[in-house]
């Protein structure tokens, strides 16, 4: 299997694709997700925004304390939609 | 950044930077009886040895301080032997020219009284064989925790720290 | 050229839209205005030479009883004449181009397949990239706090950055600010309602990735309550948004409701049962910056002073035909793009000109 | 691979079924999840990635990474590591982004089932248990929501013996003291309990606050209150090195999950990242599973964790390489391999010091941080702090965060021990409950004792740092440096 380090295992981002992003020009983390769609999978974000934090503040010079998190979502976990709906037990 | 210590680097302490944090039984005492000597050399916020001893012997003012054993004081009971969490705490008892080491021990299989088994030092190396002598199983102990006593040429008795029991079957 | 945005870029309203473009509306300036527009988005890719995630995927109507057949028969006529080629489908042809609908609440549809998505993300930062490379200077983190005015013309625009305000002489300024532009006006001296906007709440909830080709155009029953579904063109996640809105209590009020997220999914799960078994992952608002009419603001409110603004959910397909005919109005005075100024004037509130009110999905 | 005996656990299996993946039967017990009976089977890949086609399997085996998504009865996107195997089920590996069935009836519209409460907590850990208890003892009616079907959190997985003082269960294993708090719950008349529910949204509607959850994947449940207490835990992190998504490298605490919920080895041999507590601990974990394991590799010059969690795998034979770090996993679609190299000053990997370990598993035990989705959801502010694990809730010194009734407590306020959790659920619970006016002032002393037993437990080396990070997370505490 190719050697590849992954960082959001829901849509395969990789630590080269967000380095290569970031040294574009593209800084903040928003626009990162966005981009990348890194933590806009079915986890949420739960695995690869603290690793994006990290690689951007090594890249940015800024600390991790001046990144803020993208904001978590209603729900924070996904949830089929039948079961909101009401009619799971069909 | 202090220096860090060597137990903290290698994750084992040796008899000499163990007892030049906590003063080491005399051989007098060691031939009087068992006696408690605990390996746990940081400050960590735990206290159940203290808290178990039923002679006081065991001196930490507050739960964050080292354990001090008043050799004295102990009278070789190993309460704090099976109660210990971080199963630090291990008696030595010298007989002769062999020396009784009592430790805890949390694998399967649990040794049997006068089973032969392969002493293992601080870093799992093999150093000999030793009998075993005591065995007390986990629901006679105080701390959930079976306690074993082997015997082991006193040369070792600040060496092997744990055993392997093998059987072939 | 400075460019200004008080937050990231796309922050406000573009990356919570839901991705459409269409031309099917029922009134002949949004028509003619989309129509173009969607020309300008079929070029988009090649002109900012990026991809943007256009894709000519369709709009769907459905109509649920006869009297909605016939508005759209009267839709479609009107729509065709000015070169837009919806066309009226059966539901057989329906669930061809949606395999997970459901046909059997619908007769029949308005089904234009040249109404398209595109990524909002992905456009956004091409337009940005290509402004910058034209020497725009675009700063983000950067919110305008004052305008200074001279008689009618507007002279310096103040703005803070890093907590530092500075200001910056202009020759002309374009308040593009669509939910806050109202806040804007004020700085130029007009009265915060002479161009009324409100935001509204508009939420939608989207699902975790999928397949593409499940259902790929936007598809949109506008009897129950405007509800729709529409497959994102990157993840293949399903978009669902609803007519259900809320008057927000703040231009800062983003905050998803309860009774939208069971709501909306209501409706999308008559829309395509399928959707039943697939997981919603998040749930986000962003605003409608509506007019009294639900139509745009556009054109000029002082002698330099120029405003492109309640969109009223528009604002993401019309931006390519706005965009060119603001660029030109300002630079040239007048515009090719077919844009009805007089029907879009910003001082027709005042006046108490209204239109009729836009369509407004997706 | 199943376990049979254990020096500490017994494990209760339920009635023999048989599941079908691909086609293929495998044995399984009822009440053991898809992922579970799969990994005792033998079978690591359970998917493959939407872009690159990456063979995944488990990873967090708690239902939050999403590496386990699988068909199940035709339905895409399930998540194998918290569905419970049903006989006869069908099960094939996920390729990539999945079709819906199609041909399907859409659901009646029903109207959710509404439970009320005082004060809801949500998590069933140490620090959720507490504070449902505490809260009910002072006087409020409770409800205490957890996703897990056992209450206890992670406590359940845990063999070893806590430390502290003895009336904090200190000498005492984390299994036991989980059920020494569900006794101490049930007590309490006022707690209703709900598992396998887990919250997935906190709205504010006029006074009350509405928590909405799932339970059993299948019922929306609308908790309904006047304050709620966030209790839920830590999520293991990751970190990034090359194949670090090869089937085999999982969380440590998923591979507690499987060994020590549902008796099922991991794997052969095992080299394991982080020498932490939770890294030492598992090592000692597999050893008294039979497994084992080759290696612990920490990047800092130093063991993180307690010396004497060190100590115990030392002298079983685990060596503990500081300064080393894992380069890479490999092996064709799971793990075979792992390379790891000595790290210079600059936490470089010095060329010429790599080694291979032939391991079946490698275990990252790299930290945790805070699970802070629904209240970073629910609108509390939130901020970096270092010392806690990363992004916490902005709190006082009753936990309560800058949205007013919203509570916080445990790993969830902050990366810590058991024994604070449960003394922060203390403090938590009877906060709510005085600050909802159904406690009487007299509660206060309460408070403040469990305050100084947090204060003193916190007075050591390893509570100094915390000790500092809490300043910084106090509401108008000291800045981030």
């Amino acid at each position: 299997m190719a050697g590849k380090t992954i960082v959001c295992r829901c849509n395969d981002v990789t630590v080269e694709e967000i380095e290569a992003l970031i040294d574009s020009g593209v800084t903040d983390i928003e626009e990162i997700k966005r981009l990348l769609r890194v933590g806009m999978g079915p986890c949420q974000g739960r695995t690869c925004i603290p690793i994006v934090i990290s690689i951007l503040a090594r890249k940015t010079g800024k600390k991790p304390e001046e990144i803020a998190p993208p904001k978590a979502r209603v729900p924070v976990r996904p949830v089929r939609v039948e079961v909101i709906v009401g009619g799971a037990d069909e | 950044m202090s220096e860090i210590p060597a137990y903290l680097k290698n994750g084992y302490i040796t008899p000499e930077e163990l007892f030049s944090i906590i003063p080491k039984p005399s051989e007098e005492r060691l031939r009087k009886g068992p006696v408690a000597v605990p390996e746990c050399p940081q400050e960590i916020p735990c206290a159940p040895c203290r808290e178990i001893c039923p002679t006081g012997a065991i001196s930490m003012p507050t739960p964050n301080d080292l354990p001090i054993v008043d050799y004295d004081k102990c009278i070789g009971c190993s309460l704090c032997v099976q109660i210990c969490p971080g199963l630090a705490f291990f008696m030595v008892h010298y007989v002769g020219d062999k020396a009784r080491i009592t430790m805890p021990h949390e694998l399967l299989p649990i040794p049997e009284r006068g089973e032969e088994v392969v002493l293992l030092n601080r870093v799992g190396e093999p150093v000999g064989k030793g009998k075993v002598i005591t065995v007390v199983p986990r629901e006679k102990t105080k701390g959930d925790t079976p306690i074993i006593t082997v015997e082991v040429p006193i040369e070792l008795a600040w060496e092997v720290r744990a055993v392997r029991v093998e059987r072939r079957g | 050229m400075v460019l200004f945005e008080k937050n990231y870029f796309g922050s406000g309203s573009t990356f919570r839209c839901a991705t459409g473009i269409r031309a099917q509306f029922t009134d002949e300036a949004n028509i003619r205005l989309m129509k173009y527009s969607v020309e300008r988005w079929e070029r988009l890719e090649e002109e900012l030479g990026a991809d943007i995630g256009f894709n000519q995927t369709g709009y769907l109507f459905l109509a649920t009883s006869e009297d909605e057949v016939e508005a759209f028969k009267a839709n479609i006529k009107l729509q065709n004449k000015f070169g837009v080629p919806t066309r009226l489908i059966d539901m057989d042809e329906a669930k061809e181009i949606v395999p997970i609908l459901n046909t059997e609440p619908f007769l029949a549809g308005a089904w234009n397949p040249k109404d398209a998505k595109a990524n909002p993300f992905k456009t956004l930062f091409a337009y940005l990239r290509r402004a910058r490379e034209l020497g725009v200077d675009a700063r983000e983190h950067t919110e305008v706090v004052g305008l200074e005015r001279e008689g009618d013309t507007i002279t310096v625009v103040k703005f803070r950055s890093k907590g530092k305000v500075e200001s910056v002489k202009v020759d002309v300024v374009l308040n593009a600010c669509n939910a806050w532009a109202p806040l804007i006006n004020e700085m130029a001296g007009l009265k915060r309602d002479l161009v009324p906007i409100k935001a509204y709440k508009h939420q939608l909830v989207k699902t975790e990735p999928l397949e593409r080709g499940q259902a790929e155009p936007l598809v949109c029953p506008p009897s129950w309550n405007d509800a729709y579904i529409i497959q994102d063109g990157e993840d293949g996640g399903i978009i669902c948004g609803a007519g259900i809105e809320h008057e927000a209590k703040s231009l800062d009020d983003v905050e998803p409701t309860y009774d939208f997220l069971r709501g909306v999914l209501k409706y999308a799960v008559k829309i395509a049962p399928p959707l039943r078994y697939a997981h919603i992952v998040r749930q986000w608002a962003g605003f409608y910056a509506k007019t009294p009419d639900s139509n745009p603001a556009i054109g000029k409110l002082l002698d330099n002073f120029y405003i492109a603004a309640g969109f009223s959910g528009h604002g993401f397909m019309m931006a390519p035909a706005v965009a060119q005919a603001m660029a030109e109005l300002i630079s040239k005075g007048r515009s090719r793009v077919p844009l009805d100024w007089e029907w879009y004037d910003p001082y027709r509130f005042e006046r108490g000109e209204l239109r009729s009110s836009a369509f407004q999905i997706g | 691979m199943r376990l049979n005996e254990h020096p500490v656990l017994r494990f209760k299996r339920g009635r023999e079924v048989t599941i079908y993946f691909e086609g293929q039967p495998i044995k399984a017990y009822e009440g053991e999840t898809i992922a579970t009976a799969l990994h005792a089977a033998g079978i690591r890949v359970l998917n493959y990635s939407p872009n690159k086609k990456r063979p995944r399997g488990l990873f967090c085996a708690i239902g939050k990474c999403s590496s386990c998504l699988m068909v199940v009865n035709g339905i895409p996107n399930v998540r194998s590591c918290i569905t419970l195997v049903e006989d006869g089920m069908r099960i094939e590996r996920q390729h990539g982004r999945a079709k819906l069935p199609t041909k399907v009836k859409p659901p009646e519209f029903k109207d959710a089932k509404v439970v009320k409460a005082d004060i809801i907590v949500i998590g069933g850990g140490p620090a959720g248990l507490m504070a449902a208890i505490h809260a009910s003892r002072a006087g409020a009616k409770v409800v205490l929501i957890d996703e897990n079907p056992r209450l206890g959190g992670q406590l359940v997985k845990q063999t070893h013996k806590f430390f502290g003082k003895r009336e904090q269960f200190a000498g005492v294993r984390g299994v036991e003291i989980a059920k020494i708090l569900e006794k101490e719950l049930r007590k309490s008349g006022s707690v209703e309990a709900f598992l396998e529910t887990s919250a997935v949204g906190i709205f504010q509607e006029g006074e009350e606050k509405l928590v909405l959850a799932v339970r059993k994947e299948r019922e929306l449940i609308e908790f309904r209150g006047r304050a709620v207490i966030v209790a839920t835990g830590a999520m293991e992190r990751m970190i990034p090195f090359e194949n670090n998504d090869l089937p085999g490298v999982y969380g440590a605490g998923a591979i507690q999950t499987l060994m020590n919920t549902y008796g099922v080895k991991p794997g052969d041999r095992v080299l394991i990242v982080g020498a932490g507590n939770v890294g030492l601990i598992l090592g000692y974990q597999l050893i008294q599973a039979g497994v084992e394991v080759k290696a612990i590799v920490e990047a800092m010059p130093r063991i993180g964790g307690y010396f004497v969690h060190a100590a115990k795998v030392r002298r079983l034979g685990v060596p503990i390489l500081t300064r080393h770090t894992i380069l890479r996993a490999e092996g064709n679609e799971r793990v075979e391999r792992a390379v790891i190299a000595q790290l210079d000053e600059n936490w470089r990997p010095i060329p010429g010091t790599e080694k291979t370990f032939d391991v079946d598993v490698i275990a990252l035990a790299v930290g945790l941080r805070p699970s802070i989705e629904l209240l970073h959801q629910a609108g509390c502010q939130i901020k970096f702090v270092r010392e806690l694990g990363g992004h916490v809730a902005v709190r006082d010194g009753w936990m309560e965060t800058t949205v007013r009734g919203i509570f916080v407590a445990g790993d969830s306020a902050g990366i810590e021990e058991a024994t604070t959790a449960m003394l922060e659920g203390k403090i938590a619970g009877i906060a709510a409950a005085l600050r909802l006016g159904i406690a009487d002032e007299s509660w206060v002393e309460e408070i403040e004792r469990a305050q100084r037993d947090l204060d003193e437990f916190r007075s050591g080396p390893f509570g100094r740092r915390v000790a500092e990070g809490i300043r910084k997370a106090l509401l108008g505490g000291v800045a981030s440096e």
